[in-house]
């Protein structure tokens, strides 16, 4: 009785940490490119680099809404990709939420192809390549082939 | 049913039903309902713990990360099944443990296991879904109704 | 994230809740209780109100056998828009396909690898 | 010889010359561990199967009761016996094994004195020298006839019993000396209509309750004749209703004397729920552990009540009520009967 009841502890305490393990590593790699990202747009700015004040326009207005924690954008002189984190209580409504801001979008940068996502992977993928960007050797047609792949990430379904 | 089935019971047998319930064990609902709580939150979150790490370390969004996820977790269950604990788990745990789908991968992965000494073919084969067909029957079911219902609304009820 | 954690254990100890209930209460057996979820699951959907409560709870909803019902709904729906009618027979599997045949391929594997432990 | 209704009288006084029980490792950290005559660490029993295994305890049994009692299986002239899993087959093989011939009997977990009443009746009455009784039931193979595969995750009712694994046989003689089978009072099928497979407790005791009236009656005893009214398999619930309706019915039965199988075998804390159960269980308590206390002159006088819920998972399924059985057998020490 008593193994049986130690070895129920063991495997209940084993799946607790090793998920709270994972819990950490997710939270810390997340941190890792927050901080990533932060040293290259401190960084200077090249002059032949693509002008991100259309995507810096359009994070802050997504982030200025109040069902909206964070938002991250980048955008070639053709496309804009716009990734943004829905306040939890309101991931009810995350259907609705990202059409009214698809069509916020839209309203506000006509001369653009939008691709907009509230998903939490294309918010990392998105964030990732908005650090790119700072890189000498990177450039508008890599750019556009990233958000590209990001657009086709985010309309898989299963 | 039960109203039923009491309206054939003779009334010796209708007397008895009490006395005997008055003496039984009484199912601690609420206990067994905060251990199913425990648990069943427990095993979820392990599954969201997995789900973030698919997405983190693959190309997995939030959309797509539902199968990998559901395979671990099945996965996870075959090694606590075949090592002879889930049952124990479950034991305690009631429907914390049956409800998530490692429940469901238990059902079949149990069956499975149970019947291999009557042969690969007619022993695993024939009884891997004698226990979790019912819910592939009346999921599907159900399913077809429902989307049935819906798309013919849809369709034709303008809706 | 942290939130993610919470409501998906949260929301996904309540579904097993009800399942202990209908268990307990309803005296259901393990297969009529795993049943009742899965179509409840299905009816939910087709409500539209199960895919919200994925976007809340992740995990919590999505581990329990309930979001299968609401999956095979969705399969269907989705071709249904495709193919017509005729889509809710051929879609239903398209998007529950992997709980299933994980639980084929493991029972399969566990059945070659283990002996039941009495 | 037939007394009162259904009760016979074996005035030859056939002995139980020999007994043989054999468990499991779950037995092995009972209660009674030490009387048994053999008991496996390994619930497979080193066999293929679980319904070999289950076949294996009976066999051992069987050879351990003839090597007990110097009997060589050429000398048994009948072997009645019988299981719990479909068709018998544990028994069926077990008794190719022996070669005698062969009597099947299924009366669920009441089997055990359903065997010893008839093989006391057919030694009584000159139909054989030497008859090899019992019953046995092996968890993991009745478990998943009955219920579930043994790893499913079904959560238990706190009125679920556990099936043991063991196996009783006893070797009954009119020559020779034993514990005398004295009286038997074969039960009659009672259904109170309760239909909760996990509460065999409940459904089983008024049977019991039945018998022993009918025994006593018949007898024309009262129950302080016997030192010990020992059920089969009752567990918890269904000792304390049986008790209360005895009480009801104005019998006069003390506590410690009225004791169950199913709450003899397991220590407290091993995780059995309302107690044991089993077709085996009835026999290894009382072919064991009761026999022993007689041999040693702790008990003169006992009534088995053997209790037997005679359903099928098919019946259950199709919402039918459990019908239930008892058979009593006395056995008492030298064998003074009343």
């Amino acid at each position: 009785m008593s193994m049986r009841k130690w070895l129920f502890a063991t495997i209940v305490i084993c799946v607790w940490i090793s998920g709270c393990a994972k819990e950490r590593e997710v939270k810390q790699q997340s941190l890792q490119g927050s901080g990533f990202m932060k040293t290259n747009t401190n960084g200077d700015m090249q002059p032949d680099h693509i002008n991100q004040q259309t995507a810096e326009q359009a994070a802050a207005r997504i982030k200025a809404r109040e069902d909206i924690k964070d938002a991250v954008a980048v955008n070639t002189s053709k496309k804009l990709l716009v990734a943004y984190q829905i306040k939890h209580m309101h991931r009810f409504y995350r259907k609705q939420i990202e059409k009214e801001i698809d069509r916020q979008l839209m309203h506000l940068f006509p001369n653009y192809q939008i691709v907009s996502s509230s998903d939490l992977k294309i918010f990392w993928k998105t964030k990732e390549l908005r650090g790119k960007i700072g890189n000498k050797d990177w450039n508008e047609k890599k750019t556009d082939q990233q958000i590209e792949k990001i657009r086709q990430l985010s309309e898989e379904r299963t | 049913m039960a109203n039923e089935k009491r309206k054939r019971l003779t009334s010796t047998q209708q007397e008895y039903h009490l006395f005997e319930k008055e003496r039984e064990t009484k199912r601690p609902v609420a206990k067994n309902c905060v251990r199913a709580f425990l648990v069943g939150g427990l095993i979820c979150a392990v599954g969201q713990a997995i789900s973030y790490f698919y997405m983190y370390f693959f190309d997995f969004t939030e959309q797509t990360v539902g199968n990998p996820t559901v395979a671990t977790m099945v996965f996870l269950s075959m090694i606590f099944t075949g090592l002879g604990v889930y049952d124990r788990i479950a034991q305690f745990a009631g429907a914390g443990s049956a409800v998530p789908v490692t429940g469901f991968g238990n059902a079949v992965i149990s069956a499975a296991i149970e019947h291999r000494t009557e042969g690969f073919v007619l022993g695993v084969g024939a009884n891997m879904f004698k226990l979790a067909g019912s819910v592939i029957l009346f999921g599907t079911f159900a399913a077809f109704v429902v989307a049935l219902v819906k798309t013919v609304a849809t369709k034709w009820g303008g809706l | 994230m942290s939130a993610m954690f919470f409501w998906a254990f949260v929301v996904g100890g309540l579904i097993c809740v009800i399942g202990q209930i209908l268990m307990d209460v309803f005296k259901l057996t393990p297969a009529h209780t795993l049943a009742s979820l899965v179509v409840a699951g299905a009816i939910l959907d087709g409500f539209g109100l199960y895919e919200p409560l994925i976007d809340f709870a992740g995990a919590g909803a999505t581990i329990p056998i309930t979001s299968f019902g609401n999956s095979l709904v969705h399969g269907a729906l989705q071709e249904a828009e495709k193919h017509g009618i005729i889509g809710v027979l051929t879609g239903m599997f398209e998007v529950t396909s992997a709980g299933i045949s994980a639980a084929i391929v493991f029972g399969f594997i566990g059945a070659l690898l283990f002996r039941p432990k009495g | 010889m037939l007394k009162g209704h259904r009760t016979w009288v074996f005035e030859n006084k056939p002995a139980i010359l020999s007994t043989a029980t054999v468990g499991g490792p779950f037995e092995a950290n009972g209660r009674i561990a030490d009387d048994f005559d053999l008991l496996h660490e390994d619930l497979w029993l080193g066999e293929q199967s679980y319904e070999k295994a289950h076949k294996v305890l009976l066999e051992e049994a069987m050879f351990k009761a003839m090597e007990k009692a110097g009997i060589a299986k050429e000398k048994v002239q009948l072997i009645i016996a019988g299981d719990l899993i479909n068709q018998m087959t544990p028994t069926n093989f077990a008794a190719r094994t022996i070669g005698a011939p062969y009597l099947g009997v299924f009366g669920a977990c009441s089997t055990s004195m359903e065997g010893l009443a008839l093989s006391a009746f057919i030694v009584n009455h000159g139909g054989a020298d030497y008859i090899l009784t019992g019953a046995a039931s092996h968890n993991a193979a009745v478990e998943k006839q009955f219920r579930y595969p043994t790893e499913y995750g079904g959560q238990k009712p706190p009125t679920a019993q556990w099936t043991v694994t063991g196996a009783g046989v006893a070797l009954i003689s009119t020559y020779g000396d034993g514990p005398r089978v004295t009286s038997a009072t074969i039960g009659r099928v009672v259904d109170m209509g309760l239909s909760d497979p996990f509460n065999m407790g409940g459904a089983m005791a008024p049977a019991a309750v039945d018998t022993i009236e009918a025994h006593l009656r018949d007898m024309q005893i009262d129950a302080s004749y016997y030192d010990l009214i020992v059920t089969g398999d009752l567990g918890k619930i269904g000792r304390e209703i049986s008790l209360d309706l005895l009480r009801q019915h104005g019998m006069n039965i003390e506590e410690e004397r009225y004791q169950d199988c199913g709450l003899i075998i397991y220590r407290e804390g091993q995780p059995v729920l309302s107690g044991a159960s089993g077709a085996g269980c009835s026999a290894v308590v009382a072919y064991g552990h009761l026999l022993n206390r007689m041999k040693r002159g702790e008990l003169k006088r006992i009534l088995v009540v053997a209790t037997g819920a005679l359903l099928s998972p098919l019946s259950f399924q199709q919402n039918e009520t459990i019908p239930c059985i008892a058979h009593a057998v006395a056995i008492e020490h030298g064998g003074d009967g009343p």
